[in-house]
């Protein structure tokens, strides 16, 4: 290491690596993490892919990024702003150029900026010379000829598949900036193209390059360290909202001992539930990729009839699909789970961007009076939490159940520290109607704590009887258009919603017990709302947050909590869904903080605003 | 389990009164399915029947199996996670014109292509009977209804070449009156594997009385129906002298003893190919008989076998171990 | 006339007509309607059809029943219970009974109280000998053998035709019993059978059988009279909410001068607006059955593409099938109007039954944040008002408008006063984007005062373009994924509907500007709460109604209205929907009276809870 | 009115920059279309595309006429809407084997049995290309994709068979690559009065590359392709010895010369004859070539005309008069 630099301790630092789609961003910021969490930092990753699949390379629709942020202290966002910007090419400068503050880092291939990328991009002037870049810390490396250059002994290769390394070489240059250990990576590089052993030298070497040329070069005159993070101990794995999402689903079934029946139509960002749930087939998972969301839904109902546990997951518009069979799952009160991974909406809207505008949907898309059930998860571990607790509710009340999840937590990822054994995991308990309760049998007969009926599966003697979507009486479920049978059965379905509540601890307070200002969220915005105000707490600002995992029904010491602070604001990423509900049951004047830009927010604007209310 | 030896079409009547307009088409429908459900050799609980909405879709509620009168269209859809996730029980669906050809024309068509191993019957009236009266697909061009006083501008599709386009592997035909028949085709589709249509035409004698006439009319029945047997040449009429003779593509109706016309001329139905039982679904009245019977048979690996071979592969190749799952992929000791 | 019969006066008389579908009890009902309305009565009728298509005869769900209220004085339903009640068999008699308050007069047919139609109708002993009517003043006639009695002369008709003739012979009775002229009628039988004369024959000598059987039997003691009502001058016409509904549809094209697509799916109670608009061809009405409601409304989103006036109407389930494309027409900012003629949900429900409780799935059935506006009509007449309206303002704003009907609306009937000249209906202003505005024409610029974007047709020269549901940049409409953008354009789409309340009146109350009860309503509801109310003024009661046409937005005044008064209720067939939505915006503690029966709501009910809010 | 004589290819080139993926078959496609629009002698403002969710469905932003791309599955609904309204207009529908097939068939189904004069065109490339890789209703039975690592169990269903079943009046099949080919068979299209459908092979060289190769390979392309011509019989191959002879209804290959066959042998191609399109439908390589080219082409009254011919009659029977109307029935004066 040469002698004339220093290194510098930082607490926590934000890496943002861009380029092309093909450039390996994500492979690479993925290295990043694991090396990070590894070394013991906490992180926090939101990948951010382009809306088309491959838009022509160069080009400022097929840039891709990649955000990390990791910490020598508790971090719960993936960051407002980078620290360092690595821009593979011009278009990947441009698009993410104004987030990077003054003074931050900015590293750029060189080789890529030429005319050809710049009309690509349609940059007029070299933005590495014309100034444009003045007021950040700018490092013009020609990554792409180095790394061919360090490539030159890998005859096998062609000059394309060489540059193609240039990825690795730049992490080298990371690794050597963040004083990070490479091993990781190279034992990485070694599994991941076994077969392709001349791949694995060229990139083993291009990263190694990239780590030597800092240490050669002058370029650098710091590199920094971020010391480990006091988490609490236990085996920890870097995970996705999505996957977390499937593996709650299958944990799930395993521990109510049933069978996972999955049908669902591709959308984004729903998919990758889809891609995960097939590799579980020695599950028992069974997955269905049914001809639209409705026969999806569809399959499910037909499976949760059969006694197996069904699974579906979509996004907005595929909610509107099934909504009809939603009210006919209800009806019939079999339990399922079906998750709605939001996106930015109206219609078709913007499928890559995350939002939260689908509450309502949720709560009233369907015909009559039909309440259900929603849960939402927080961070994407938690993704796994509420799965398993969505299953629980839908079998325990023989209900349909919603997750609301979205864009942000399905692809952003966390460090999830991992049950250690199957007691972590509650058992769900299964009961189906058995043939000796035939004499005098009732599909409508209702559990007293509960008011579930009870789950009958066809192919038990004794017990055969017709369901559907017309009203039902009472107990014996037959087709029934009595006035005072309907009013009955519309508030049992109501009731049985209601009583969930039993299953609902009391929401906890982050912060002081009352006060100046309650802040309260659902779902994917909990990181940054924790940030916010967890640092406005630190500046001694009366302050508090609430988060609901349940909006439906909500829990029983809501109502109380608001009262008990002078203001209450409810930030969303929709035009104020939550605050319609919160207004309507509590009649409390809670404030809306809402933002519909199709990203998270940040925790400045949160910290800013919450101030201006504070006075 | 229910003896099922012992079972009678009696059996199988529920508890609940029939609501159909007295004179419909769906009550002798409905007989022959209680009828052929106590033949079966399945016990009553293993039998269960999905349908849509309309008239016929009421049928689950007079048969004493279990039952599921489901939304508009859906019926497929529903048969189709039950008969996955349940391959031990026999999945039945009734359906209408409407409810399996307009609103629910895709997930038929998706249910008959994944050959999943249910039995589809589509009661095909011609008409929309629950909603008093308005065109259906199968209704015919320039028909004159509530919804076209000035007669029907679309042109209709045929449900036997749609199911056939739809690879189905069991493709059969009768009508409500046709008892025997229909109860055949009833067990045949039973014992086959794979996704098995027959459509049934019905009367609905309200909104559409006599639609079928031609066909069902005892007195004209054996010249405008053709009755399909595999192996069999294909000879109707009376005193069964006539017969369809294919004349390169084209069928033609002619008359056995005439100009030296034998049965060894006559067309020979066979299950097993396509184009046949395509060509065959295009023949209509009055141009010639109505062909009934099995368009289509052949044995084609099934959804749920397909779908349990894969996860018996997988559970043998790798033993599931869910905490195992949980721990894979990079993880970290803190 | 038999001397001793004297002759009463009334004010107002409600008849139930009731028995097999096959008794031709909905002509009757319709027979007296008219003799009663030509009289000069204020009348309401509802048919209440069985909700099998023939379920078999003498059989409870067979029963059909027609309900027409007429009166001296200004009425606004077809009336709690029936004084009067016609029973043509025991099934009638069994399902209506239990509505006729004692001293009830209930007429039978004794000949078709035999054992075959007690066994269908589940009646043990007959109930004209076994004492079970002895509260009521029961007339046992034999319908049937006086009918074919009477008919003797007519060779040409079998037995059975003739007894079919005895809803005639009933009606004449009932002439008589109301001192009514059957001139009317008899010119009615002339005209409506006039292919057949002897069923003309038949019919019309049936009725005056029953007309002199009643003045020869000494069997009724008194004869009623109801004076004419005291209404307004003009030309009037009995009409039903949904035959309202497609002449104002038609109207509107028509005043608009642009053609109407209609494209829709039969679903009961919406088909009959169909059946009304197929005959009105002449008018340019281009009527499309489509495959399903998703089509239904994509073949509308077409129409209106192509610059003509589209309109589609279904039920509960089928808005749950539109709402995906309802998010594309919002999206891509074109005109059409949706109607929604409720029934009993939630899912299949109870379609035959009317209810409200798919205001909430008109408001937030879509994904994404997207309002709408909504519109509900408050009587059969008003179908026609609210549907020119919404046409005027789908037109004006470019916007899909929710009309919200139900079943009750539907079916009953009220004389509807006639606009006696065109004047009477506004023109529609219709303005197309021309090819002059080709220079720089943006699809997405907004009108400053109604924010609407224009409309622009295919086939105009140098304006192509192109439209879809992905979020579009501000102006230009091309795709755009920009944060700010899309949070303009939210914000504009909303901001679009606010600006709505510009076309609503301020809401007029019915009754003081301030006291102690204030009931808010809106839809079909408004002929029960007015009575129910103008009864309770009646007794000097402060109370007063007021009745939303528009749900979203809302009248600007409504606020101020509920604060002025001590108590606000809100009484809707349903759980409790508007009263959410008053609540979260107004933060008023307003009360809901809620009824989910599938039955309007009876006025001495919504009195009697009104009184105990007063106390 | 724009002038259409001097249209040119360039003249339909929108100002989107295009983002297919570099190697994308669409970009072929969108070329022989914006090329095809220039000589139909229609003006631009006349042609309207519209197209449901999918990478093909993103067509319409880069055609310079009047454009909707609207939501998945349903572009044939809102085309029926429009073309009944405004029968002036030309509409081309763009849908893909998922758009179209999957979520969309029943839309499908029902636009071609109306025979309403629009032309669809579906992008086949088996495969999900939008949503990443998944198996579409066109994917091979086993095929393994992101969404069947085990393979495809669900058997595909086939687009010809299909709008065969559903009553379209024109029927075609051509490929991305083959210019001038898809050209013929646009034009071809749009001058069809009724539902043209046109099956267009398609390479998604990112998730499926080379799924047609067999057909599109310029090495292998004249031994496994058969064009279809309508009245020629039925020849392919590279020297042109190679046809389809129709033994009964079983096609075989056979070549011209060996033992005694000559062209007279073969089967002709007849655009009248459905049987003979259905049976073309089936006919799958490697045993066969592909057929190309129109499968069926017949002439039936469309949506447009019947609803005109209604209005029209319904017009002249009874002058419109909103007064009248709203004044008709019993009316009674106070
Ligand atoms: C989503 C939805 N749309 C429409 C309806 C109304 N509907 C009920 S049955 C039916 C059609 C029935 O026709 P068919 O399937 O032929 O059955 P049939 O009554 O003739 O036996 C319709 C349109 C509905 N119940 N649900
Ligand atoms: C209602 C709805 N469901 C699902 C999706 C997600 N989606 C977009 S395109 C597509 C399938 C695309 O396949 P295909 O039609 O073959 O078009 P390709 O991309 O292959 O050209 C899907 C499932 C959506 N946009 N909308
Ligand atoms: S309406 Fe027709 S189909 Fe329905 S029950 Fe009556 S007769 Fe049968
Ligand atoms: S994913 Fe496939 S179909 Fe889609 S643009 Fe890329 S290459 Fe074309
Ligand atoms: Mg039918
Ligand atoms: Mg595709």
């Amino acid at each position: 290491m040469s002698t004339t630099t220093q290194s510098e301790r930082l607490d926590t630092v934000v890496i943002r690596i861009a380029g092309d789609s093909g450039d390996g961003i994500q492979v690479t910021g993925g290295q990043f993490t694991n090396t990070a969490a590894l070394f013991g930092n906490d992180i926090a990753t939101y990948p951010d892919f382009p809306a088309e699949i491959r838009a022509p390379a160069g080009t400022l629709p097929g840039v891709s990024g990649f955000q990390l942020h990791f910490s020598s202290t508790e971090i719960y966002t993936p960051g407002d702003q980078p620290d360092v910007l690595v821009a593979m090419n011009p278009a990947a400068l441009k698009v993410n150029i104004d987030d990077l503050p003054a003074n931050g880092i900015v590293v750029c291939d060189t080789d890529a900026f030429d005319k050809r990328n710049f009309a690509k991009a349609g940059i007029e002037s070299n933005p590495l010379e014309d100034g444009s870049l003045a007021k950040y810390r700018l490092f013009a490396v020609p990554l792409s000829s180095l790394t061919v250059k360090a490539l030159e002994e890998v005859e096998s290769l062609t000059h394309k598949e060489k540059v193609r390394c240039k990825n690795f070489f730049s992490l080298g240059m990371m690794y050597w900036l963040f004083s990070r250990s490479m091993d990781g990576t190279l034992a990485f590089i070694e599994k991941k193209f076994a077969k392709k052993p001349d791949i694995v030298k060229a990139n083993s070497i291009a990263l190694r390059a990239g780590y030597a040329y800092c240490d050669a070069s002058e370029s650098f005159q710091v590199r920094y360290e971020v010391p480990p993070a006091p988490t609490k101990p236990g085996l920890y794995r870097n995970i996705a909202g999505n996957t977390a999402l499937a593996l709650g689903l299958v944990a799930a079934s395993s521990r109510a001992g049933i069978q996972m029946f999955y049908g669902a139509y591709p959308i984004t960002p729903a998919s990758d539930v889809l891609h995960e749930l097939v590799k579980f087939k020695n599950f028992g998972v069974i997955t269905h990729q049914a001809e639209d969301e409705i026969a999806a839904i569809g399959s499910v109902i037909g499976a949760a009839f059969g006694g197996k546990l069904g699974v579906t997951c979509t996004s907005g518009p595929g909610v509107a699909l099934k909504s009809e069979s939603l009210g006919l799952a209800a009806m019939v009160e079999l339990p399922l789970v079906i998750a709605n991974i939001q996106r930015a909406g109206p219609s078709t809207g913007m499928p890559t961007k995350t939002e939260q505008s689908d509450l309502l949907q949720a709560m009233f898309c369907r015909n009559g009076d039909l309440p259900l059930p929603i849960l939402a998860p927080s961070t994407p571990s938690d993704c796994f939490e509420v799965a398993f607790e969505a299953v629980r509710i839908a079998i325990k009340y023989m209900v349909p159940v919603f997750i609301l999840s979205d864009g942000y937590l399905a692809n952003g990822a966390e460090p999830w520290k991992l049950p250690t054994s199957l007691d972590e995991l509650p058992e769900i308990d299964v009961v189906y109607a058995t043939s000796d309760q035939a004499e005098g049998f009732q599909p409508y007969a209702r559990d007293d704590v509960t008011l579930a009926r009870p789950w009958v599966r066809p192919g038990t003697p004794g017990l055969e009887h017709r369901i559907g979507g017309l009203e039902k009486q009472e107990l014996t479920g037959n087709v029934n258009y009595e006035p005072k049978n309907h009013q009955r059965m519309t508030a049992l379905r109501a009731e049985k919603i209601a009583r969930i509540v039993q299953e609902i601890p009391d929401l906890e307070i982050d912060g002081p017990d009352s006060g100046d200002v309650l802040v309260v969220g659902w779902g994917g915005t909990h990181g940054s709302l924790t940030a916010a105000v967890r640092n406005l707490q630190g500046d001694g600002k009366s302050v508090a947050h609430i988060h609901l995992r349940h909006l439906n029904p909500f829990a029983a010491n809501l109502g109380d909590i608001m009262k008990r602070f002078k203001k209450v604001l409810v930030p969303e990423l929709n035009s104020g869904q939550l605050l319609l509900l919160l207004r309507a049951r509590y009649l409390v004047d809670a404030i809306g903080f809402n933002k519909v830009e199709g990203q998270p927010f940040k925790v400045s604007e949160l910290m800013a605003r919450i101030e201006e209310l504070l006075g | 389990m229910n003896p099922t030896d012992t079972l009678t079409r009696k059996d199988f009547v529920s508890d609940q009164q029939v609501r159909w307009c007295p004179g419909c088409g769906d009550y002798a429908i409905l007989a022959s399915v209680q009828g052929v459900f106590a033949q079966l050799g399945i016990p009553r609980e293993k039998i269960v029947i999905i349908s849509g909405i309309g008239c016929s879709s009421r049928f689950p509620y007079y048969v004493d199996c279990y039952g599921f009168h489901t939304i508009h269209g859906r019926a497929p859809t529903i048969a189709t996670g039950l008969k996955a996730s349940r391959p031990d029980l026999s999945v039945w669906v009734v359906t209408g014109d409407g409810d399996g050809l307009s609103i629910g024309g895709n997930h038929l068509l998706h249910a008959l292509r994944r050959n999943i191993d249910i039995n589809i019957m589509l009661f095909n009236n011609r008409i929309y009977g629950l909603t008093k009266g308005q065109t259906s697909p199968t209704s015919e061009f320039g028909k004159v209804t509530k919804s076209t006083p000035l007669g029907n501008i679309d042109r209709p599709v045929a449900p036997i070449s749609f199911a056939l386009s739809a690879e189905a592997s069991f493709v059969a035909r009768s009508a409500d009156v046709f008892g025997a028949h229909l109860q055949d085709m009833l067990k045949a589709a039973a014992s086959h594997k794979g996704s098995s249509f027959i459509e049934i035409f019905q009367n609905c004698n309200i909104f559409n009385d006599g639609t079928w006439k031609h066909v069902t009319d005892r007195g004209s029945r054996e010249e405008n129906v053709l009755f399909l047997e595999h192996g069999k040449p294909m000879v109707f009429g009376k005193n069964g002298d006539r017969g369809i003779r294919l004349n390169g593509l084209q069928p033609e109706v002619v008359t056995i003893g005439e100009n030296g016309i034998t049965e060894a001329d006559l067309a020979v139905h066979d299950e097993a190919d396509e184009s046949l039982a395509y060509l065959m679904s295009r023949v209509e009245s009055p141009e010639f008989p109505v062909p009934m019977g099995v368009f289509r048979r052949e044995r084609f690996p099934t959804l749920g076998e397909s779908i349990h071979a894969q996860i018996d592969a997988a559970k043998a190749k790798n033993e599931p171990d869910l905490m195992a799952l949980l721990h894979s992929g990079d993880t970290w000791e803190v």
